[in-house]
């Protein structure tokens, strides 16, 4: 499911530095300075965080921080819109669950 | 729309509706509530709705109490939740001298029967432990006070009423007041007149103007005031948060978001309502200064409402004399909502038997011109 | 019918097609546009004037074909891509169409590919003679050998390779 | 199984169609007195997704046009901050 | 607090094209966009732009970003950009404009002139599942696919024919997506039939008089159930088919995004031919603020073609306000116009034809 394209008639990509980074503890790749909901994406991971009051999964949905929908935990941060927050070696990514908290 | 009713009420915020329910209650269901916008669209919906009896006069203190008394059973009561929220207010004092005061305070409220305390700054850390104590010099508690949500409570009153007869018009504004020989008539609106022999002027920071209707000059006026709420948290912060001298008050919300306000130097008296970006950053530096471990928690909204100012910061309550079937409600100074649960009770009482069960005279509008000014301590 | 399925009807197709001793005689270009929207690429990519000027930049293109050389720029620029060529003199039972091509894989010369009409249904194979971008945006035309009953149903070409 | 249920339109808030359309036809047909009771439109997004669907509901429910229905205030930060951004900009 | 004398909000078409023209004035111009890169929808567009060789025909949308941008990079000092920033409110007692970059920094703005160039936001459709992940805009699909070369799904559902649902089915086959179908509630193709021909061709179906009932999945889409719906909307039953998909594209219309107009208290009127709510404006462009302009799907929804001559209409008109002596402004505002009045005369642009006398006073506005 997903991932990167490798060829395209028209685009040519031009990404960043592959680094690593965690989503709910396990190990990813994606490209460096770009969003983390496209090397989320790329890698499958579809469902980013469960709404507050129905439990429901939630993803991506806008691509421009304007929605709410795709809200996680990033380093500890909660209600981080992976859309357009840009990835980063070693970053932490967490399933939101509901509200978060901040301690 | 009716055309004749026992009681038209103007305004449909928490006074408006809290009266109209009560008096309703009281078995007088021919009442009508006119409403210029929507329910709870003015000062009501905008405020942060605390409710607290750590007060500094006898009057306050009994109001606040009572009004808790009310707003404890007022899911039951009404049928529909209101978000309270039971934290207590934590009231923090950063001068000696407030200290003091707010020592004298507790005594007063401790004579009257309310529960409050001064507490140590360990103790205060166990009800907040990200509070910040640093510079602070004192603090007292109360655990009965604390936070209702003004729109879920103002709608709860409203459709009560609704269910006991009462009949709210929307979009509805009262144009004029007409009196003859001395003697309330009925109420002129935007969608034709009603004929009444009560009119209760609930128009909150309109009530100047309402007041006009009749020919009453009343000194109350628009204040604005600011506030802005966050995206919402796990509870990580149980009291509000205030100060007099620090000039804030903080206080995460059921829902799980905070909201926040505090007063600027000056405050625009007119009744506009924009937003300013000094609000927003001020206030995120006095946040951020208390909790700061919550610097990371983004501010969702902000927005301005009217404070309804009198000259002494205090409510104007009562009957007008000049004019027969005249009672005003109003001119609550920014603690409107705290209020609503028991002087909505008040003034239903007063207009159906003349009396009330907490005495309320000294909160009559001819206080101003007897200069008998009321001084309350205990704000913001 | 256009309108609801996408699908240009026989009648609009024949509105834009030359007549038979053009098609005969050359390599002609057929512009399947059949909406008047703004747009005009088509008349400034041609070098021949072949496709008209506009008089108001929505009008349907006009073609003269007595000036056609069938050379497909127009092909690649159409932004619509709605232009083709065709070629009835390739060879007794077989033609050439010129079709924009915009994907992945790219067709190689002489390979045998599905060729679909329309609607988007194979209708018969053909083999791509010439791939070339004239303009270097990403737009190949694909030039490929049909049978000549399908020179004018078949629209689009679909690479099809077993080991991949 | 009633749909409805799970027609969300608020995401911030979960607020599903039934309880909306039942809003209505309690006689509440403004967005700010559907977004008052069940804070649809109050959470993060403010209401950028949610408010047309609303408004689009009222007015099939009850009959109005669009304009007729008084538009919500549009408030301030159209992106949420982070209260320690703000308190660190310089105070001029 | 930044100053400047114009400020453009929105870094798309519209606000590329206004801080070109406002900087050829000699205006002084900030430009905000809150994308990673500059550009707006253009950065996504893989097709070849409609319209005439002023609005660079037969150009793809990306490219025609880089020829904006590399427009501006002869302005020098007189044109700044800062992206990845939100404007984050118009505050309208002293005229101030606060502003995010990503999440870490805020700053003021306090500009002479602004041009609001925000574009427009995705609408969605109220129907069963319509929050499950899998189920995207169709912009935000083009973000992932175009600009970050992640292929969003395999197998897709296109909800809407008009031109962006159309060609985003297109790209979204050349990204290597299957595309299922596309459904249309209107009875016809909202979109240029050249677009629907294309991928007709390719063998996406395109089923008009259809909408989507109910999207499947529990974690995230898995189909979705169609039908097709009679003229007064409804559902006809026993038309439904099921279509297997791990991606419903929501192509279902643009609302214009003037939350900032809003603020500052412009006149609003609803014209839904041009998209919902838009400003009020005169023919150069400035709202009932006499401090405020607009320009693109800001002010309606339109392509990008009208959106780049009404923001070189906004940016000099913003700059002669400002009181810089534009010799050739007439002839300039005239062949502007002259550009707009002929790429909106065909039947396409009927329903714009239609809005735009109500939204745009007949006389200058008299601002004082």
């Amino acid at each position: 499911m997903g991932g990167w394209i490798k060829e395209h008639p028209i685009l040519s990509f031009k990404h960043g530095r592959k680094v690593k980074f965690y989503v709910d503890g396990k190990e990813y790749e994606g490209y460096e300075g770009e969003p983390i909901a496209a090397a989320l994406h790329a890698n499958g991971i579809k469902v980013y965080r469960r709404s507050i009051g129905l439990g429901r999964p939630r993803g991506f949905f806008c691509a421009v921080g304007k929605c709410s929908s795709c809200f996680m935990i990033v380093n500890g941060v909660p209600n981080v819109r992976v859309c357009i927050t840009p990835l980063r070696e070693g970053m932490r990514v967490q399933t939101q669950m509901g509200k978060g908290e901040i301690r | 729309m009716k055309r004749s009713a026992e009681v038209v009420i103007i305004g449909g915020g928490i006074q408006g509706c809290a009266v109209a329910y009560n008096l309703a209650k009281m078995g007088c269901r021919d009442v009508v509530v006119l409403e210029k916008n929507t329910i709870a669209s003015g000062s009501t919906g905008r405020c942060a709705a605390g409710i607290r009896a750590q007060w500094g006069t006898e009057m306050n203190c009994r109001l606040g109490i009572a009004s808790i008394e009310i707003f404890e059973n007022l899911s039951e009561e009404l049928g529909a939740d209101i978000g309270l929220h039971q934290g207590g207010y934590l009231m923090i004092a950063y001068r000696e001298s407030e200290f003091e005061q707010l020592k004298r305070n507790v005594a007063l409220q401790n004579s009257l029967g309310i529960k409050s305390r001064v507490i140590s700054a360990d103790e205060a850390k166990e009800l907040c432990p990200l509070l910040n104590t640093e510079g602070a010099v004192g603090f007292t508690y109360h655990h009965r006070d604390g936070h209702a949500d003004p729109l879920l409570t103002t709608f709860a009153y409203a459709e009560a009423a609704k269910r006991l007869g009462v009949e709210i018009y929307s979009f509805t504004e009262a144009v004029g007041i007409d009196v003859n020989n001395g003697k309330v008539r009925g109420v002129r609106t935007n969608r034709g007149f009603i004929s009444t022999g009560v009119v209760v002027n609930c128009a909150g920071p309109y009530a100047r103007e309402v007041a006009a209707f009749a020919g009453v000059d009343i000194p109350i006026y628009p204040e604005r005031h600011e506030i802005l709420v966050t995206e919402p948290i796990e509870r990580v912060s149980k009291p509000m948060l205030m100060s007099f001298s620090g000039n804030f008050y903080i206080q995460q919300r059921p829902h799980g978001s905070f909201i926040m306000g505090y007063g600027p130097e000056e405050h625009l008296k007119s009744h506009a309502l924009n937003s300013t970006w000094e609000f927003l950053e001020g206030m995120a530096r006095k946040f951020v200064r208390l909790l700061p471990r919550l610097s990371g928690l983004r501010v969702v909204r902000q927005w301005a409402g009217s404070y309804e100012m009198s000259p002494d910061a205090q409510p104007i309550l009562g009957r007008v004399e000049e004019v027969e079937g005249f009672y005003i409600s109003a001119g609550f100074s920014g603690h409107g909502f705290m209020f609503g649960p028991i002087t909505g009770k008040l003034m239903a009482e007063l207009i159906l038997s003349g009396e009330t069960s907490i005495p309320i005279d000294m909160l009559s509008y001819r206080r101003f011109q007897r200069g008998e000014l009321i001084r309350e301590p205990a704000v913001v | 019918m256009l309108e609801r399925t996408g699908v240009p009807t026989r009648e609009q197709i024949r509105g834009v097609t030359p007549p038979q001793e053009i098609l005969n005689s050359k390599p002609v270009v057929i512009v399947e546009c059949f909406q008047r929207i703004p747009c005009d690429p088509c008349h400034t990519a041609c070098p021949t004037g072949a496709i008209l000027e506009f008089e108001d930049i929505n009008d349907l293109p006009k073609v003269d074909w007595s000036k056609c050389t069938g050379c497909a720029l127009c092909v690649a620029k159409c932004p619509g891509l709605a232009v083709f060529v065709v070629d009835m003199t390739y060879s007794d039972k077989e033609a050439i169409v010129k079709i924009p091509y915009e994907f992945r894989p790219l067709p190689n010369k002489d390979e045998i590919v599905e060729c679909l009409n329309r609607e988007g249904v194979v209708v018969c194979e053909g083999k791509v003679i010439h791939v070339f971008e004239p303009f270097k945006d990403g737009t190949k035309v694909v030039s490929v050998v049909v049978p000549k009953e399908f020179a004018m149903e078949v629209r689009h070409v679909r690479v099809v390779r077993k080991d991949e | 199984m009633n749909k409805e249920k799970d027609v969300i339109i608020c995401r911030c808030e979960d607020v599903t169609l039934e309880e909306i359309r039942e809003l209505i036809k309690r006689g509440y047909t403004t967005v700010d007195e559907i977004k008052r009771i069940t804070r649809a439109g109050m959470g993060p997004c403010q209401g950028r997704t949610c408010r047309d669907l609303i408004i689009r509901e009222i007015a099939r429910l009850t009959g109005k046009r669009v304009e007729e229905i008084p538009m919500p205030t549009f408030r301030p930060p159209i992106k949420p901050i982070k209260l320690g951004v703000l308190a660190e900009s310089e105070d001029d | 607090m930044k100053e400047t004398e114009i400020l453009i909000v929105g870094g798309g078409p519209a606000g590329l094209s206004a801080a070109i023209e406002a900087v050829k004035a000699g205006a002084k111009v900030l430009l905000i966009d809150d994308g990673l890169k500059l550009g707006g929808q253009l950065i996504k567009q893989t097709h070849k732009f409609f319209g005439s060789k002023e609005e660079y025909a037969g150009t793809r949308g990306f490219k025609i970003a880089e020829i904006l941008l590399s427009e501006l990079e002869k302005s020098g000092d007189r044109f700044e950009a800062i992206t990845n920033t939100t404007v984050t409110g118009y505050y309208a007692d002293d005229g101030v404009f606060g502003a995010l970059t990503g999440e870490e920094k805020y700053f003021k703005v306090k500009p002479k002139k602004t041009i609001v160039a925000t574009g427009a936001y995705e609408r969605t459709i109220p129907v069963p599942n319509c929050d499950l992940p899998g189920v995207y805009g169709a912009g935000a699909v083009q973000t992932l696919m175009n600009v970050y070369g992640v292929k969003p799904g395999e197998r897709a559902l296109m909800v809407g024919a008009g031109n962006i649902g159309l060609i985003v089915s297109y790209q979204l086959a050349q990204a290597g997506v299957k595309v299922q179908a596309v459904v249309e509630a209107m009875p016809k193709i909202g979109g240029y039939w050249v677009h629907a021909s294309k991928i007709r061709r390719i063998g996406i179906p395109i089923y008009t008089s259809h909408t989507i009932k109910e999207i499947h999945g529990k974690e995230y889409v898995e189909g979705a159930t169609i039908v097709q719906v009679n003229e007064r909307w409804e559902p006809v039953e026993g038309t439904e088919k099921h279509i297997e998909a791990d991606l419903i594209c929501l192509a279902v219309g643009l609302s214009p995004l003037i939350e900032l107009l809003w603020q500052a208290g412009c006149e609003m009127r609803y014209i839904p031919e041009l998209g919902g709510y838009v400003p009020v404006r005169d023919r150069e462009m400035r709202t009932s603020h006499p401090d405020f302009y607009v320009a693109g799907d800001a002010a309606a929804i339109e392509e990008a073609s009208t959106a780049m001559i009404e923001g070189k209409i906004a940016g000099l008109c913003a700059a002669k306000s400002l009181g810089y002596d534009i010799p050739d402004f007439e002839e300039k505002f005239n062949a502007f116009w002259e550009q707009l009045d002929s790429l909106r005369k065909g039947p396409v642009t009927e329903k714009i034809r239609q809005g735009l006398p109500k939204a745009i006073v007949g006389e200058a506005y008299r601002h004082a």
